[in-house]
């Protein structure tokens, strides 16, 4: 088992005529990714990446039986594109693009509230990858291996960080979900726990949190008396307030989202909290 | 983008917000002219950050020559890092009440939210803290924008009733900063109601969202080369860096932004601080490399820089090399640790020591490294 | 029993300070209408028809816990009411107002699906009547008699003359519901067919429907197999295609809508369609 | 409101969509000047119905001559119940591809519907007859508008991918007409690809909703004084009367739209035709009712008046003197009916009669009466 994305999920592209759309679903495919279709208007009819292209999402559903999509489209047109996958019918979106702007999510997410079945991921996210199944998105692959242990980050880079340092230690993953790091998102750090809480495989979690926002501390909370054996880590601790730190979602506003609160939450459950990624093996047990 | 005041009272006036009379001056002899132009006038400095008052950067002058006096005094003075490049001259306002009125993007319910308060004028943080009630809360949804019964239930909520014809108008005009601007934050704090009753901007605050600055390149065009920052910010934006100044001593180059921004906690877990911020994102081109290192170097507190680097797919040896050319070209004599992985991860170690790199084997010791060496 | 409104609703009137709002709040209350309270921003603290005036819809449910209201604002602003209304939780809420703007009323049906226990009635409607328990509107009450027969109508003077036949005859009514002649409207003749079929007092049934639109024809085919013996009537046979009688409801568009269509559904199922508003009573049996 | 064609297009190119160049011309030299200019023309009569085509009020003129007699045989004549005003003289435009584009509401769903097809230039109600899954639909949601990847499937399943990117584009041009006109229906038929590859709108209707008249002042102010249509409609409309011209010989008045629809009916049950629909709305004020006398009267078809007034509150007795004072001030001769309900009932009728002015127990008998007294 795992979480979003398994074996038998068919998955398309958006935007696979394009350059890292292209690139990037070459990389699903190689890794056993279900892949049936890309979408890209205009091109519909043609074939990228070995399977056929589509001029819009809905047909490429009707034609496929497409249930999850990667977006790989240029931050303007990349909320258009998360709405349309919704209104095909399509269950997991992930939206890679960062950059988007923030009202333009913030219309997008009251858009989705009409389409309770669909989780967005992202965007500005990695992605997400099921070892041994597949991935939607830009988390490489050859970091990976099968597990237990579900992990769950805002970062990107810090996600493969923290892959490798538990692969290095044998400690095998069952699904790593990026939910991305900009101020408005889809899927948020408790919907990712609540998912691995229900997940047999998942046995242990490792939550990579960062300054902003008070996700972290939600996710907290429903991590008391957890089943799941959870280590977090927080960085931007040592971020100045009020700085913008490339991310937007590292924004410090107000009390809310400091590097305290969030470690001073995760220890009131009894989440340990790592102070490097590589104290995260050793505080997983 | 931050606008300053001025910026943001020109933005709110083009949607037919009152504002008070005032005039931009960039020299005491223009401040001095806008005083005898516009009568008594608050000289204020021009900077992107709160707290200008408590740092000497409002003065009233009565005369002309008290405001030319003043312009000496605040151009040129730093306010939080911030050197002021002007200051804005404005006429005084006959205050009956004074009104908060403002609103931002509240992530945790990934929403607009719309305030009014009638304790403005004040701190309103502080408000929030011992009277959240009396902050009136709205949350437009987003594609409809604010309805008439919304701005007026939250007119009425604020206990602002008597004035809900003239509130309604200008939250309807404020909220124009969505849909038009894009701004992330907007505020007018205080909103001022004159003994003769009409309703000004005391005061304005407007942040737009840089993601969107393709739909609003005028507002960039206009606004964007007026602020002295940070002469190091100025030149990464030049180079489309993602580049935050800090006032440590190590320089930091990452790839990713939580990377980067862990790099930051290690520097500090380590014993020093870093000197900035600065993610060349997902892949480590050589020429990116090269130019985050140009900026990095200008700054004369840097004592060392580490670079972290995450690779996953990309090749080891290759960035190895990248930053070994760059460092040459640049004729870089500081201390440099750089701590590697992905594929050829040996070879790229290797490369490193081979020209006189520190090499790390994971962010936590190639922290302690630099440290170590920018102390001996 | 009747539909919609009993002796227990609490109503509440919004523009009750206005000319027309004062005028048929004192006529609703003298019927014996539970009038709770009304709403005029601005005037909240105040009275008036010897209820307490609100400056919100809002304030009035917290404080009267009123369920349904009447709508007697200027067109350029009723839309906003009714949308008022029902987000402050007013589960009947009807619009007397005449002469609001199609796309103002195609926002306020979109707006009201976030809303599903909200009913609204009309705009541009005479309202509803149930003899001996109330009325929200301008349908006069003394023309209204207490009996079985179910009255829905799209027009106003028609439905009076209507309950005049009935009442002379002899024939009560158990509610009295006047749906409007607006192009864009709240509940359709099947919605309120639906009610009536439910209701154990309403033994008979009475539509008086026009040209336009396609309501008649969905309601005739949900009366096939009504337990309810109905009559209908439909106005406008005569009327040129095209051709705009006042009501904008009365534009023949296609060949939908026409007296013809209208006509043919309900003979189709059995139902009569009197010829003269006379003509009702005896098919009525 | 219902535009004409050339206001229509003036209206669509302040959205930005092409139209080809044309002239108004009120005169025939007016038209020869305009085909002067212009070249090759079609002159085109501007009247608010269809099928003006087939009426003999589209010709074509390749010189200005040609041009002016067009026009001399077009203006004033009468098409459908119009007479011409004036006529519009358009240039030619290469047509490579002809495609339907329009929006009306859809009362069924109370819903915006926008259609498009690539079968435009012919009858589109055949088409939506024969092959209804050529045109494809789209129910906009009216907060949000159609989004881009609505438009684009509407496009795609029009069959006409191709021509994506201006179609898109023309499309959300033309729905701007909702938000900035109030419009119930817009069309462009046929909206025409040139050889070029140039998108012009080749024909345009554009009705407005009259109840949003209050935002759209300007519309109204420009263009609602163009049109000589019915003589007594423009008379109705200015005495603020509910008023339609109909072809028979009794003049009808009722209150409330549907018991006025119900009168016309009965009077032709009654075997006879009304000569108009006239609702003089809720009450049956004396002045209301001279006013809409007035108008009727000036009709020299009509040979007899119903008046139908359901009382309900209103006192029979009370309408039945302004019914009579009306009549007198007037110095109407003809035969008149009325029926009147309501409180007084009696009294009413007495009045009435004292006045040798019929009384109806119901309006069937009174629909009877009118037709028996204009035939005897």
């Amino acid at each position: 088992m795992s979480i979003l994305l398994d074996a038998e999920s068919k998955v398309i592209v958006q935007g696979i005529t394009g350059r890292e759309g292209g690139f990037h679903a070459e990389r699903m495919r190689e890794m056993g990714t279900r892949l049936v279709g890309g979408v890209s208007p205009g091109k519909g009819g043609g074939t990228a990446v070995g399977v056929p292209v589509f001029d819009t999402v809905a047909e490429a559903v009707i034609a496929t039986g497409a249930t999850a999509t990667g977006i790989f489209v240029p931050p303007p047109f990349a909320p258009d594109a998360i709405m349309e996958a919704a209104d095909a019918g399509i269950e997991l979106i992930v939206c890679i693009t960062e950059g988007i702007a923030i009202q333009d999510m913030i219309r997008v997410k009251d858009y989705l509230k009409g389409f309770p079945d669909a989780r967005l991921l992202g965007p500005n996210c990695p992605g997400l990858l099921t070892p041994g199944a597949g991935k939607i998105g830009i988390i490489p692959a050859q970091i990976a291996t099968p597990g237990s242990v579900g992990l769950v980050s805002r970062s990107g880079t810090l996600t493969y960080e923290a892959m490798a340092v538990l692969s290095r230690a044998g400690r095998g993953q069952s699904t790593v979900v990026g939910i991305g790091g900009d101020p408005v998102l889809g899927l948020s750090f408790s919907d990712v726990v609540g998912l691995f809480e229900s997940d047999p495989q998942t046995t242990h979690l490792v939550l990579i949190g960062e300054i902003g926002g008070s996700d972290e501390e939600r996710a907290a909370e429903l991590l008391a008396g957890s089943r799941l054996k959870t280590v977090a880590f927080i960085s931007g601790r040592t971020a100045p307030e009020g700085k913008r730190m490339g991310h937007a979602g590292a924004i410090v506003s107000g009390n809310k989202g400091t590097a305290k609160s969030k470690v001073e939450a995760f220890e009131r459950v009894g989440v340990p909290v790592a102070e490097t990624t590589d104290q995260i093996v050793e505080l997983l047990g | 983008m931050k606008l300053l005041e001025y910026q943001a009272k020109e933005v709110l006036a083009s949607f037919g917000i009152a504002i008070p009379p005032g005039k931009v001056a960039k020299t005491p002899a223009e401040a001095a002219a806008a005083a005898r132009e516009i009568g008594p006038v608050a000289v204020k400095a021009q900077v992107p950050v709160g707290g200008r008052g408590k740092a000497g950067g409002i003065k009233l002058a009565r005369t002309p020559e008290e405001a030319e006096q003043a312009a000496a005094q605040i151009i040129g003075m730093d306010i939080k890092g911030f050197k002021v490049p002007l200051v804005y001259c404005e006429g005084a306002l006959d205050i009956a009440q004074e009104i908060y009125l403002g609103f931002t993007v509240d992530r945790d319910t990934r929403a607009n939210i719309l305030m009014l308060s009638a304790r403005g004028g004040m701190d309103i943080e502080a408000v929030a803290e011992e009277a959240p009630e009396s902050i009136a809360k709205l949350y437009p949804n987003p594609w409809r924008g604010p309805l008439a019964f919304e701005l007026r239930r939250l007119v009425f909520e604020a206990g602002l009733g008597t004035l809900a014809g003239p509130l309604t108008k200008v939250i309807k005009q404020l909220y124009r900063a969505i849909p038009e601007q894009d701004a992330i934050t907007a505020e007018i704090n205080p909103l001022v109601v004159t003994g003769a009753g009409e309703v000004v901007a005391g005061d304005a605050k407007l942040e737009t969202d840089e993601n969107a600055a393709f739909r609003h390149q005028d507002l960039e065009a206009r606004y964007s080369e007026v602020l002295e920052g940070d002469p190091y910010e100025v030149e990464a934006k030049k180079r489309a860096l993602t580049y935050v100044s800090l006032d440590g001593e190590i320089g930091v180059i990452g790839n990713g932004a939580g990377l980067c921004m862990g790099t930051l906690d290690l520097v500090q877990r380590a014993g020093s601080r870093a000197a900035n911020f600065c993610d060349i994102g997902g892949g480590a081109k050589a020429e990116t490399v090269q130019n985050a290192l140009q900026v990095i170097l200008m700054n004369p507190r840097v004592k060392g820089v580490l670079i972290n680097v995450f690779g996953g797919i990309t090749r080891a040896d290759e960035v190895a090399r990248g930053v070994v050319e760059a460092r040459r070209n640049l004729g870089m004599k500081l201390p440099l640790v750089v701590r590697l992985s992905g594929t050829n991860e040996d070879e790229g170690k290797r490369i490193l020591r081979e020209n006189g790199i520190e090499p790390g084997d994971n962010g936590w010791e190639a922290a302690q490294k630099i440290v170590a060496m920018t102390r001996s």
